[in-house]
């Protein structure tokens, strides 16, 4: 009893120790994120602006008649501003989900392809003010436009977007109350394809997109209510904050001399909400406009966003641990029997085991995954979940063998000789006598493989498996920002691994070290 | 070569010699044991004693000679593998000098662990007769501890009880008297005794010369790596002339009382 | 002696052993890659075909009237196929250096984008007969054009390409003789502006893309003499042989019939080679005609591939074992101390520390590198290599300490009885009779962490630091494949962690166990 | 409370009380030690006399009771931190029953490894040092190898020697001639007598009566958790009428064979 009590009382302090480091971490990080500095020393002539080539008009695409040269409406603004600060602009590709990292590394001062305001992106980047006030729109068959007017109507129905919007969030979020599915596509041309071949119920994406798409897919209907307004804005680096106010005010001058009206018009995406919009930014100056009612879900914040998240997060995890405890309990049963095998086991077996081990523990196991999922297809075509699961317990019995390779080896000869005079055979000395006594000697290190297999089992997401790291990271990818994920991922295999150890740690105090 | 018309032996040592890398430290022992017989081995420590013994029981490889233990003969070169010496485990039991009892079960699971899993004897039925067999050495009472846990003498008896259990026609005992109070020593040679009686052959090392008078039947000294001198204890211990015995002996309290 | 020469016999039985296994899975997997068949059970009415719409006009792009609508003369090759086959073309974007993949994981039937045909492609995929014939050519500033003439002119020079293609292999092979450096790019524009920059001297693109990178970027000059010939092809799932004859066929008849020719005129990129090119094909009805002189280095075939790559892999493979070397010494003098710590250590002391050990064993190392190289970059700003070396140091020394943990606790009490009786501090027992014991228990765990450490490194890549893998992932995306890069980068690992495993097992044997 | 106006002891045991667990193996425990001293610590196998030795040297903590060294004193719970000990380990040495060498270590360094890093003493002349000692004890041929490679004997003399090297005040021996033959008995016996004729204090057990006779000035016996009997070795070992030392010894085959 007291003895129990005591362990729970440290099982608790464990915990708390690790998770206030973790937060320590974690804060630091998004801290720093802030705090550092990117700025170049002195100004180059020209404005770096990065934007998604593939992201097609009416933001950003090649000029046809001359592909180097990018045209749209954000291309428009972008040299608006770099002609506003007395510089050329300087187009600069990049994938439209890279946009953040890129800008933060430094490839170019400020990114405009329809980046929108988010909670996520403001935590982490610097945004200007808002230039376009755009708003989310649902699509649907025309012949439901009668049945779906709102997301209640749709319970139960599959609703598409493209990963990594605030549609995205906004759906995720009217997920849980209304009941629907929500569908993550990479491209916005796929969901209107699929919501018209009837794959898909209906389509969440902004006006300008949906209105782009209804041109090329026909028998659509926009319901004319927005769910949500966003806003586009260019995202800069953490500590380019000097830059980024001469931008604001550069592009509040081009609001005031309707220079931006002109862009939107020849682009044909003016309406007369940005005319109340650009009046307002213009009556305060840009201040706190980007600040919408908080009735806006994508405005909640972290936490909600969180605990929209947490599900499937949880889902991963059982993966991961069905992966891990499955591939783990392979290792030990194949690595007792290497060990075995290389201790007992004559001359040839001993070298072949050997062998063995070494190509395994010396060879990437991203390899032998590989192998074992494409390889072996053409002998025997296992499921990724299966593959998996062998991949890595054969990879770990390598690991295993030698830890109880070197505890066997570690018995005091006393005892075996011992039992050998009592006419014990060596199977029955290895069961009753070695193992035993080697088995505690050998936790340590097979409580720090169980642990780092936990991880390593990320690894199985490239056969498709989607464990806890890749659910993270598409958490990352639609939240636009790696911190937050990152800090929870790291956080769910600290709430796996914290159990197994002190599982471990009780086994070891059980089976004091018998020459303790 | 002589003898061989006597009763065939249970054990019989020939020329055994033996070396520690260059260091050889039996020189061709000769011993020949009858069934029944309680023979002591004796020798300065360090003469060879618990080498002559590990190498009866395979565990002590030898360069010559041959060691046949009722009909089963090990010859010189590496220890042959267990698979192969089946039939010597079943004929000869030992108790270490060192004990080596298994640290990770209690004394009496030491006891039994050979009678279930060698013999086959039901658990119930083997721990029964490990108390009984612990009762007789009087460690009863701790035979739930572990090795660990045990004072040296209780340890020392829980090895013989260990090696008495599974009732070998051959014990080789290496220095059991060692770390035992006068009583448990009288004790444990009267059971001794009692064993030979029943038909069991000793052999036991020991530097107790009031035991090995009083219980062995012969008395082998081992000196230089050879059998200095072999025969009748009370003869042998008391009124030898051989230099080797004289010099085990020669600051023997008794004699200097004398 | 006799010692010696018997350890040397075994020291080399294990690499052969091994080697021979890691090439008996290679040769699987080559096998397996040819065999494996992902040919659908009927055919669907439409033929799915991907290409990337950022390469471009003449490829494949975005029609600027219809962004949703692909052009390009590869656009109209495939559709002219899909009509052969009497189906419907479906066009799937998908990014250039992805496209093998893709089509092997079925997402389309073929690959139509300026595919090349390569050595690399051909061993791994399956090919349609090439339907169009282009020219490496050498791209200089105009004022260089009497300078620069050919490859061997440009010694000691810098020569831009775009990675992945046939340019890149060709300047990998020639940069040896002529002693030039090769820049890859990963677009097809910028190589040309900093030619014209002067960051490089010379660009070898194909001529499509040299011409049309000349119409954007002025004062360069394309020397007349091609540097090598190649070929488009379509490229195809393996086993997907039925649908590749047939798609043959249908190329072939559209030569005959003059389509291709129409096509190719139309985005004028037809020249008089093609002429004699498809007449050739059409002779022999395209058996043996992608067969060109062996004269051409990207038909050398695998093992001059591999001999380009090397010295850029031993390079990188210096880079792991620094690093892992590095972080691992870190990580074994912090494990002594964490271990010492919490033997020794009060109960505030080794809380603290377990709490530390927790976190660390519990959390993705790379979340940790994260933290190290971006988190604290505010406080203190770390080289990439630096970060790397600490990160990776101090994840192991977590699971180091728990190794020496155990192995500390495993050494039998009496002996340190016996020390203190003798009046020995506690740190001179830990160094003359704790430690000493207790090392060869934790060598064996200790050797799996240093190899698995040689694979870890890996994961330093993210922070901009190039080591074996990443210079691997860079030979696969430029020859096309993984399979080589995946085989030779394991060779490389085995290679390094085999002499440790060696060395490790020479330690052990010296310090056997005193139990034993 | 009585005895203060006698010479200070060495060593001082009072009330001793030590259990494992629930059971109490020491019920009170006094024993008191004038410097010089030889006195044997004799009792049933199980009595508590290694325990009592390993209370002194605070590597088992008591329950009640006080141990006093010279000045330092012991008391009832946790051992103390080795910081706080090291008056205490300046003033005893102690040899185990189970030898304890060090096992990565030769004979000869197991020896000298206290001389060097706790004494601060030249390796060479340590060395000089630890081979006189194995000398006197006849086992410097044996100074280069491995605990595991000594016999049971050796390893004995070899822990003697690592003990007596650093020249402790007071001197622990738990059964020191417990594997040892008659005449290394007698050469130990001789050279402890010396050791406390040169003013060291020594407390040992033994179960070797004779040893005990011969060379102990005092013999305590330990029955029950107590001190059963205090006295003359002669009167103690050969004419007590006291029931526990009758236990202890009634069946002592010199008794016998009377
Ligand atoms: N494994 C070994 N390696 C090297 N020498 C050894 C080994 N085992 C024993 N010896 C040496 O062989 C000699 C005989 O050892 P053995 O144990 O047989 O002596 P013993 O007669 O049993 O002595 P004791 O009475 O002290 O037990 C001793 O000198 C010992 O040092
Ligand atoms: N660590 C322990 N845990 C539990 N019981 C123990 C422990 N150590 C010793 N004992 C018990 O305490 C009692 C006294 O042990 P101790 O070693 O002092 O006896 P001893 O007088 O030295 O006996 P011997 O003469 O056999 O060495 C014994 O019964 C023993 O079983
Ligand atoms: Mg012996
Ligand atoms: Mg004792």
């Amino acid at each position: 009893m007291a003895q129990r009590s005591f362990s729970r009382r440290r099982s608790w302090r464990i915990p708390a120790a690790a998770v206030f480091l973790l937060s320590l971490a974690g804060v630091t990080w998004l801290l720093a994120a802030h705090l550092r500095s990117r700025e170049p020393s002195h100004e180059p002539p020209v404005l770096r602006w990065g934007g998604d080539p593939e992201g097609g008009a009416p933001y950003v695409e090649a000029d046809p008649r001359n592909p180097s040269v990018m045209r749209g409406f954000d291309v428009e603004v972008a040299t608006a501003i770099a002609h506003g600060l007395g510089r050329q602009p300087q187009f600069i590709p990049v994938s439209w989900d890279a946009i953040d990292q890129s800008v933060r590394r430094g490839d170019f001062a400020i990114g405009m392809s329809g980046v929108e305001d988010t909670p996520a992106r403001r935590a982490t980047m610097l945004e200007t003010i808002p230039y376009y006030e755009f708003t989310e729109v649902l699509t649907v068959r025309a012949a439901d436009r009668g049945r779906f007017r709102t997301l209640a109507d749709l319970r139960g129905r599959r609703i598409g977007t493209l990963g990594a919007t605030m549609a995205y969030a906004l759906l995720m979020k009217a997920s849980g109350p209304d009941g629907f599915t929500t569908v993550s596509y990479d491209d916005d041309v796929h969901p209107y394809e699929d919501l018209k071949s009837g794959r898909l119920d209906a389509v969440v994406l902004d006006n300008i997109i949906a209105a782009r798409s209804m041109r090329q897919v026909s028998g659509l209907y926009t319901q004319p209510v927005p769910l949500e307004v966003g806003h586009y804005v260019g995202v800069m680096a953490p500590g380019n904050g000097a830059l980024r106010n001469r931008i604001n005010a550069v592009l509040l001058a081009r609001m005031r001399d309707g220079t931006l009206e002109r862009i939107f018009k020849r682009w044909n995406v003016w309406n007369e909400r940005q005319a109340v919009f650009e009046a307002r930014l213009i009556r305060d100056g840009g201040h706190g406009t980007v600040a919408v009612g908080p009735s806006l879900p994508v405005h909640r914040g972290v936490l909600a966003t969180v605990r929209r998240y947490l599900p499937a997060l949880f889902a991963a995890a059982g993966i991961t641990v069905v992966i891990s405890c499955g591939a783990m309990a392979l290792a030990i049963l194949v690595g007792m029997l290497i060990a075995a095998g290389r201790i007992y086991g004559g001359r040839i077996v001993s070298a072949a085991l050997l062998g063995y081990v070494e190509l395994m523990r010396g060879t990437p196991v991203l390899l032998q995954l590989y192998v074992i999922y494409y390889g072996f297809a053409s002998f025997i075509r296992l499921p990724a979940f299966w593959a998996s699961l062998i991949g890595l317990g054969l990879n770990y019995a390598a690991y295993e063998s030698e830890i109880y390779r070197g505890a066997l080896e570690a018995v005091p000869k006393g005892q075996l000789e011992a039992a050998r005079t009592l006419g014990l055979s060596e199977p029955q000395i290895l069961r009753l006598v070695r193992g035993p006594q080697a088995f505690r000697l050998a936790l340590p290190p097979m409580t720090n493989d169980f642990v780092s297999m936990l991880k390593d089992s990320s690894l199985v997401s490239v056969l498709t498996v989607v464990e806890l790291t890749k659910q993270a990271s598409i958490f990352a990818a639609n939240s636009g920002s790696w911190v937050l994920p990152g800090v929870l991922c790291g956080a769910f295999y600290l709430a796996l691994s914290l159990p197994l150890a002190h599982v471990a740690r009780r086994l070891e105090l059980r089976w004091k070290a018998p020459t303790a | 070569m002589e003898g061989t018309d006597r009763m065939t032996p249970v054990l019989e040592i020939r020329g055994l010699r033996l070396a520690f890398g260059a260091r050889e430290v039996l020189r061709g022992v000769d011993v020949r044991l009858e069934g029944g017989a309680f023979v002591a081995l004796m020798g300065l420590s360090g003469a060879g004693k618990s080498s002559v013994l590990r190498a009866i029981v395979a565990l002590e490889p030898f360069t010559a000679g041959t060691i046949t233990v009722d009909g089963f003969t090990l010859r010189p070169g590496p220890v042959p593998r267990e698979s192969q010496l089946r039939a010597l485990r079943r004929k000869v039991g030992m108790v270490f000098q060192q004990h080596h009892l298994f640290e990770h079960l209690p004394a009496r699971d030491n006891v039994t662990l050979a009678l279930v899993h060698a013999l086959g004897m039901e658990k119930a039925e083997a721990e029964r007769r490990a108390m009984s067999l612990l009762d007789a050495l009087a460690v009863s009472p701790r035979a739930r501890a572990l090795p660990r846990e045990l004072s040296g003498g209780e340890a020392q008896r829980v090895a013989i009880a260990r090696a008495l259990a599974t009732d070998p026609p051959l014990l080789l005992l290496d220095e059991p008297t060692a770390s035992l109070d006068p009583a448990r020593r009288e004790e444990l040679g009267g059971s001794l005794a009692a064993l030979c009686r029943a038909g069991r052959t000793l052999l036991v090392t020991t530097h107790d010369v009031d035991f090995a008078r009083h219980f062995a039947q012969q008395v082998i000294v081992l000196a230089d790596g050879q059998v200095a001198e072999i025969g009748d204890p009370a003869a042998v211990l008391s009124r030898s002339s051989h230099p080797a015995t004289q010099r085990l002996l020669q600051a023997r309290p008794g004699s200097r009382a004398s």
